[in-house]
């Protein structure tokens, strides 16, 4: 069988949405990735949101287990992974009932019509056939016995029609590529290198491939292709990967370039896990992945191995972020560096696991007891998590403190073209381990204080065990700045934690300063919109839409949420409207109107998943309708 | 970039050392007559004696009277917090093979709020030294039971009698896998050094439980094994290699009788072929466990020394051994093509 | 104001229930094929035969595939958070000694995360019947290796293999001083039931271990022992008061040899009358966790059934005799009194 | 030997800062306690501060061991231990070294001069005797043979000398007992009773404590005896109880006012032990105590009782909130009253276990990941900790919610005269068990459903198991309202999470409206200062002070910190300035900040000793100072 493409009319359009649905069974997430590898190869700009039913398989065929991939590409620099989808791929009666009302009205509908009999329409909670009955009018609907076509194609191939039918998501991919005239060659390649162990399996898929791709071809339904031009990037080489990938490279990068070894404490928790799994495979970059017993030995063994000189990490979502206060409080107290990763889910509680959420905010900044500053970096994006990953080494290493690093479960699981840095380029960081004596007693003798530090940054002189001559002890009590000696007094104590907020202050001048995009120049919008984390390309999306109706908006990222950019307060005191869109009641608007008294307002959203850019403009424009109100 | 991957900190020649290089500046601050202080001088006394270096010597600990220990010893310290001594020092014992791990704990810090750290540590055998000072009592929080304590005991929290059964924590580790484990006392010195030795030169996690008194909150509480007058008739001592017996003139013994189990004996009913030969070194712990239920507490005849010690694969040099390996299979890591892995595309 | 102690909620007699009556109205799911349908099954059936009370019966999970089970108990039911199922457990049973108290909980959960709170449970002996559901793999959170997976395991978190030696849910509960220690599997419904039987009917801490097939991250973990061809001569049944015999036609057996130690045996090397009568009521545990150490693994010939069952005082019942004992001799306490216990002075 | 008084010169006195200082090993927390509890007679008013040191005893001698007690005592209400002392009782030299810069110029110091030899100089870090070398000048001092006093009146009871030596306390309490014209019966009986089972040791100290009495009396080195007329109370009775004892009773008469047993499960820990102490003797009262292995567990053991229908409830201090964190999210989504109280100590980390500190407040506020709001209530004294557990199990119990009570080592350890309230006048709490059923569902079947809620306080319907038919299942997993089946659907989660947060605002409106201490009435003062926990009596005495300047000082202060009080905004919008006085680094403040956009100012002191009421009164000035420099 080859791909033949005939002239049929092709469409040019700049974006398309497709979403993949079907049971956790089908493979949605896998069909999503591969369209998506290849869509970004043409290059189209692409943005991902792939959805997971709760952790354990429902039962197959209900809606509860139902999968889903959205994907939006374009020939333009685009931002979120589209509020509705244009097409939408529903592989059963659940997938459909699941996922119709988000689609476009007049949208594309293609479904599996094999899987719509009365048994499957009985567990998705359908009366009667959607299909008969005027449920999909509204829409462009193709009916296509993706199952028959499937175990047909497989015939000759000799593998059981259960295992053939398995197949089925292959025909979705190859007849959407077909319809969106993806390229062909690298799909086949992936095949036949995935599945090389497996001839069977392997001939399976690539026929049913064709297959789908021939249907498209051949089935006199479609009226026609679609064509996406390439959309114009910035030259260089990219690649397509999901968040918690690129921020376990970040980690990687930042242990060569403090040349600390990398160690990951880490329990298991979803959407954390797969930082682990990623970093598991790279034992030849020197890392060392322990599986803790739980959470609080995650944290203490990153601790100690960053008291070792290694790079410490421990990484977790938001219950282990509980169990891990305790011991991130004593590695503030003992100016130790170490990264703690928290991908965000909902909460509170075990919450909803597979969703995703950002309000964890407030308890890594405040949720640790007695006066414990630590800061906080966040990702904006997935190919950002490997940024802020170098970040947040940075300052954990160059100032000896803890750092979070926040991310959430959009940014772990979606994916970007993400242009590849200059490795070379990137700025080392040096951990200054000390190796002589920094003291001299009353008595002449050379030794070692733990608690002398930079005048500047406030960063402690740091020996590390194995060093000849600088042995010293240090622990939870509170200590004598210098010597590092347990220290009772109480005006000690208030110098300690003066101190301690002290480095926060300086960390905060070597960030660099905030960039407001605002188009009018500083000040000039009528409506600041503040992002944080992977609200951005929502914010930003929504932003764009409302310049395009001619308003005046600005918008201002933040990367660091403690301590803040030190001109945040300016840049906010220049705007009389502010907006704070977030996952949450309102969390980084709690940190701002506390430390800046701001009057800004908050935009909440929490049903487990992100913005859209729609929801933005339309507060964007509430926000600016409230002031006209209030002048007039 | 380099590769970064730290390397064994060298190690120069460094003169023998004398008891008083160990002792740090910081007074120690224990009430005056508790055990503590031995045990103290016995670790100083023993890493001079050893030849062991300060540089490379770090004692971790949690929270505890006992936990006080690293500030006394001239070496890396780190007072952790409750409980987590073992998870911190298996963080830092994995990372850094070349450094000599001790953790110092007692028994509220060990078994009650950090069990769980300690019992997976045993199993995983990382190369560490976990010194028990057990005085079956909180004394830093000034006096409630622990879980050692015995059934009634009599505290500030329990002013009725407690009701707990306490753990056996020689029983514990052998169910948890321990690799080393070993119970000895303040009032002997040499016996002390002896198993701190023996624990300092196995591979793997080394358990030692030290009866210790805390003579403000629980004074006496192993009196019967550890005073001169009694010890002979309560200190049932483990010799690798020996028939094992106690009693002023050896005339008690342990022995296996006929329904297959351990029993007290009189050397003079059974004859002394009959005793038991101590032999620490079997594979299986179930004899271990079994001298371990020989007392249900320290009022009755308590076996004292090495239960058991045997070489398993230590975790720490696994996990270097598996670097190692991938990396000789792999080729150190490569940044540039990692970040390629999932394919890639160039616009030019 | 009155005493306010809580008073046992009265029982009225309910009639006989079935298993469908212990069947709630949410959908079950697992993945088709795992072994927790199974155990649930048998435990709605052991539960209607045994007339157990729904309203009184409380079911307690941590965080897991496993920890599911609440949810389809038609009792009353908590799905916790991970690990701590025991010590909520533990507050309900001790507050409340009318209530059945059931804990839920996966290797990971009990014996990881929850490590310590299993092991302290188990040494204070409170009253609830923990069920471990042992399938050496974390299956909810799509298949890392667990605390009792075995060395050199492959999986998402170890792509070279697991380097931590397993515990032995057996042993590590016998070491924590448990008084009822059993393991069943989950392809056969009625030692299942039987064990759960022995476990409901014990009082204290009952702690169960079910090896439980994870067919989609660990098939076929238990085939040897479970697997109905190969089940005679990797199955070791132990049956209380009965020699301790196994095989298609009983040919092997276990036995006390020379050494003093257990060994697996040829019937007809050593006669009938050499082999071990099981006897799970020994006071002293070593001869339950010697058995516990036959096999290193479910591949080697090994012990199912009940390990040791012996009747210790109950903690939820201590400490109600101690509540009634101080009021025996105080009497009701009177607030007023008590506001003036102190010392007071009256102004005018 | 029997006391005799003579008409020795008698001084009438308004009030009186005594501090007792010596070695750990000295009894001064028992000469401290006696003191006041003799004075409590008189009636005087008292406030006491208790100060230990570190938790192992220090080497005998050193100022490390250094324990003190100090008494304030007047003729009139007062509020705090006071600020300086007017008389030092210094046991050895290096209580006077630790605590001669703090007496007041001209002040009493009573040292025992036979400890003053050169070793316990030496020991003390005093190069020569400042009792010769002009150090103590500035003050009166008597020097006292105490020691050999003591050994003296003792010689015939038969005690080693060593053990004799011990009583030496009880010496300088029948001293002071002298010169302030103590009642001296009371503390005989004391005596005779304590000591009822040592026949030696109960007569040494009797006769050391007359010994004490008569040196006054007839030594003639003293001017003068001083009096404290009584001070006018309220009429009832009254008690002298540290903060933790009060806080312990609290908790049973709730749980008698509730009818709902008393659970505690606790991990000990300074300085909240005594209360797991305290209650484990009320067996009598069906109080279970249960010492836990851990924080987690206590917290676990709590929630699961609670779940059983007791009243649940866990006591901390900080390492064990970090730790309990997870815990108590999911009692805040099954909906499920506990009370998780915290003796705040100075952190971070380990800290000072032994010094008070108020810096948890943010860390119980917003420590939980996800959204999980959770009241918080604080005692402000040590009487009032005995109000503040009763409000604290009300709203837990009326509302099925986790509620914090948070107190810190001051008001724990130190004591003040309590009126006992009419327990016969304090409102039932009712749990409002359920036993029917409240839903009926499709097929007329009766069941019960755990999300049913009150429409006001949204307060949901509760069952306990043991009740037939209504049984039912939750957990931490997101779930409906109503029946509490696992869901997650997104529009769901977001009801929830704004239930759970309507729920707080419904407590909000539960709590009395505050009032303002304003002598101009509401909005009339110059500046409000706001108090919270144990800062009320030291702002109170404060405000005091300037207002007796004739400045106009407003003050509020807050019991409950989350929610606020309804009126909380529109009281401080009445005020141009507003002055927040705390033991950290300013949390109240931030949460005032974040909550109503005013610009108050935060005075921190992070010391681990309360503020004296001059630090407040010249914080008082410098904001009014301020003011008038900006308005100019
Ligand atoms: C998280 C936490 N919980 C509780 C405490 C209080 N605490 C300190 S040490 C200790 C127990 C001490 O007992 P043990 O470990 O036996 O040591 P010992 O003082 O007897 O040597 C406790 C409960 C703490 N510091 N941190
Ligand atoms: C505090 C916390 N840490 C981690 C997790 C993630 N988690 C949920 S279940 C689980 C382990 C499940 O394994 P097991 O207990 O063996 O149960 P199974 O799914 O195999 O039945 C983990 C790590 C969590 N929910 N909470
Ligand atoms: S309290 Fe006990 S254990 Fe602690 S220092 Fe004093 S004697 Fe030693
Ligand atoms: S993942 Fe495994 S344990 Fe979990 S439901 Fe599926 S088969 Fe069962
Ligand atoms: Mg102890
Ligand atoms: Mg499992």
């Amino acid at each position: 069988m080859t791909l033949t493409t005939t002239s049929k009319n092709v469409k040019e359009v700049n974006q398309v949405v497709v979403r993949f649905a079907g049971d956790s069974g089908d493979g949605m997430q896998l069909t999503g990735s591969r369209f998506t590898a290849v869509t970004s190869l043409v290059p189209n700009d692409t943005a991902t949101l792939p959805d997971y039913p709760a952790e354990i398989r429902a039962p197959a065929g209900t809606l509860a287990g139902v999968s889903s991939f959205q994907l939006h590409f374009s020939d333009h620099d685009i931002l979120t992974p589209g509020d509705k989808p244009d097409v939408l791929v529903a592989m059963n009666p659940a997938a459909l009932k699941a996922h119709l009302s988000m689609v476009k009205s007049g949208g594309i509908i293609l479904v599996n019509s094999d899987s719509f009999d009365e048994r499957s329409l009985g567990k998705a909670g359908y009366g009667s056939n959607p299909l008969d009955d005027g449920t999909v009018k509204p829409y462009r609907v193709y009916e296509i016995p993706m199952t028959k076509l499937t175990l047909e194609a497989c015939k000759s191939v000799g593998v059981k029609p259960r295992d053939a039918e398995r197949s089925k998501n292959f025909f979705a991919l190859g007849l959407l590529s077909w319809m969106y005239t993806r390229p062909v060659q690298p799909t086949i390649d992936w095949i036949e290198e995935r599945f090389a162990s497996n001839e069977m399996v392997k001939e399976a898929n690539l026929r049913s491939y064709k297959a789908g791709y021939n249907f498209g071809e051949t089935a006199e339904i479609f009226e026609a292709r679609y064509e996406v031009a390439p959309s114009r990037f910035e030259s260089g080489t990219y690649t397509n990967v999901p968040g918690n990938t690129a921020l376990a490279w970040g980690l990687v990068v930042a242990s060569r370039l403090a040349k600390m070894p990398l160690f990951l404490g880490s329990y298991p928790i979803t959407p954390a896990s797969d930082i682990l799994h990623e970093l598991a495979k790279l034992k030849n970059f020197g890392v060392r992945t322990f599986q803790a017993e739980d959470e609080i030995a995650g944290a203490g063994s990153a601790l100690g191995a960053a008291y070792g000189g290694c790079l410490g990490v421990t990484t977790t979502s938001g219950p282990g972020i509980d169990l891990k206060a305790e011991t991130i409080g004593l590695a503030a107290h003992l100016e130790l560096p170490m990264v703690i990763v928290d991908i965000q889910r909902v909460g509170p509680s075990t919450g909803i696991p597979t969703k995703t959420e950002q309000a964890d905010l407030l308890a890594v900044v405040h949720g640790r007891h007695g006066e414990s500053p630590v800061p906080v970096v966040a990702a904006m994006s997935p190919g950002h998590a490997f940024d802020a990953a170098i970040e947040a080494c940075r300052i954990a290493i160059e100032y000896r403190t803890p750092v979070y690093l926040l991310s959430d479960g959009y940014v772990a699981n979606s994916s970007e073209p993400w242009r590849l840095p200059d490795l070379d380029a990137l700025p080392a960081i040096d951990p200054h381990f000390l190796d002589t004596p920094n003291h001299v007693d009353d008595q002449g003798n050379a030794s070692y204080w733990p608690y002398v530090r930079d005048p500047d940054t406030f960063a402690r002189q740091w020996a590390i065990p194995g060093t000849p001559g600088l042995e010293h002890r240090m622990g939870g009590l509170e200590h004598a700045d210098g010597s590092g000696n347990v220290a009772y007094d109480t005006l000690n104590h208030e110098k300690m934690t003066q101190l301690r907020q002290a480095k926060l202050d300086a960390i905060s001048k070597s960030i660099p300063l905030l960039a407001v995009d605002d188009p009018d120049g500083l000040g000039g919008a009528e409506v600041l919109a503040v992002s944080w984390g992977s609200t951005y390309p929502a914010v930003l999306a929504g932003v764009r839409r409302t310049r395009k109706r001619g308003l005046k908006v600005a918008m201002v990222h933040l990367v660091h949420l403690n301590p803040f950019p030190s001109n945040l307060g300016e840049i906010l005191g220049r705007y009389r409207k502010i907006i704070v869109p977030e996952i949450n009641m309102g969390q980084l608007w709690t940190l701002i109107r506390a430390r800046y008294l701001v009057d800004a307002e908050s935009i909440s959203k929490v049903q487990g998943i992100p913005f859209k850019a729609a929801e933005i403009e339309s507060a964007i424009l509430d926000a600016l309708d409230k002031r006209r109100v209030a002048r007039s | 970039m380099s590769d970064g991957v730290a390397t064994a900190v060298s190690r120069p020649d460094t003169p023998a050392s004398t008891r008083k290089d160990w002792v740090s500046d910081q007074e120690v601050r224990w009430c005056p007559g508790c055990g503590d202080f031995t045990i103290l001088a016995a670790m100083q006394t023993l890493l001079a004696e050893m030849g062991a270096r300060r540089e490379s010597t770090v004692f971790v600990s949690g929270i505890g009277c006992s936990s006080r220990f690293p500030y006394y010893m001239n070496t890396y310290g780190i007072h952790s917090i409750h409980g987590r001594a073992p998870a911190f020092a298996t963080g830092l014992a994995v990372a850094r093979p070349d450094l000599d791990v001790w953790v110092i704990t007692g028994d509220g810090d060990a078994l009650s709020i950090g069990g769980n750290h300690l019992i997976h540590t045993l199993r995983r055998n990382v190369n560490i030294n976990i010194i028990l000072f057990n005085n079956q009592i909180y004394g830093l929080t000034k006096g409630q039971f622990s879980p050692t304590s015995e059934v009634g005991k009599v505290t500030k929290s329990t002013p009725y009698g407690s009701l707990d059964t306490p753990f056996n924590p020689v029983s514990l580790a052998l169910g948890a896998e321990a690799t080393f484990v070993a119970r000895t006392h303040d009032m002997d010195r040499k016996h002390m050094m002896e198993v701190l030795r023996q624990a300092y030169d196995h591979r793997g996690t080394s358990f030692v439980e030290i009866y210790q008194n805390c003579n403000v909150y629980n004074d006496g509480a192993f009196n019967d094994i550890t005073s001169k007058d009694r010890r002979a008739d309560y200190l049932i001592p483990l010799v690798h290699g020996e028939p094992i017996r106690y009693g002023k003139d050896g005339e008690f013994g342990v022995s296996r009788g006929e329904d297959g189990m351990l029993h007290l004996v009189k050397v003079a009913d059974v004859g002394e072929d009959a005793l038991l030969i101590h032999d620490m070194s079997l594979d299986n712990p179930s004899q271990a466990f079994e001298l371990s239920r020989l007392a249900r507490g320290p009022h009755e005849p308590t076996p004292i020394g090495v239960f058991r010690s045997v070489d398993c694969p230590e975790y720490g040099y696994e996990v270097a051994r598996q670097l190692a390996e991938v990396e000789g299979r792999k080729g150190i890591g490569d940044l540039s093509a990692l970040l390629r892995s999932s394919g890639t595309w160039v616009v030019e």
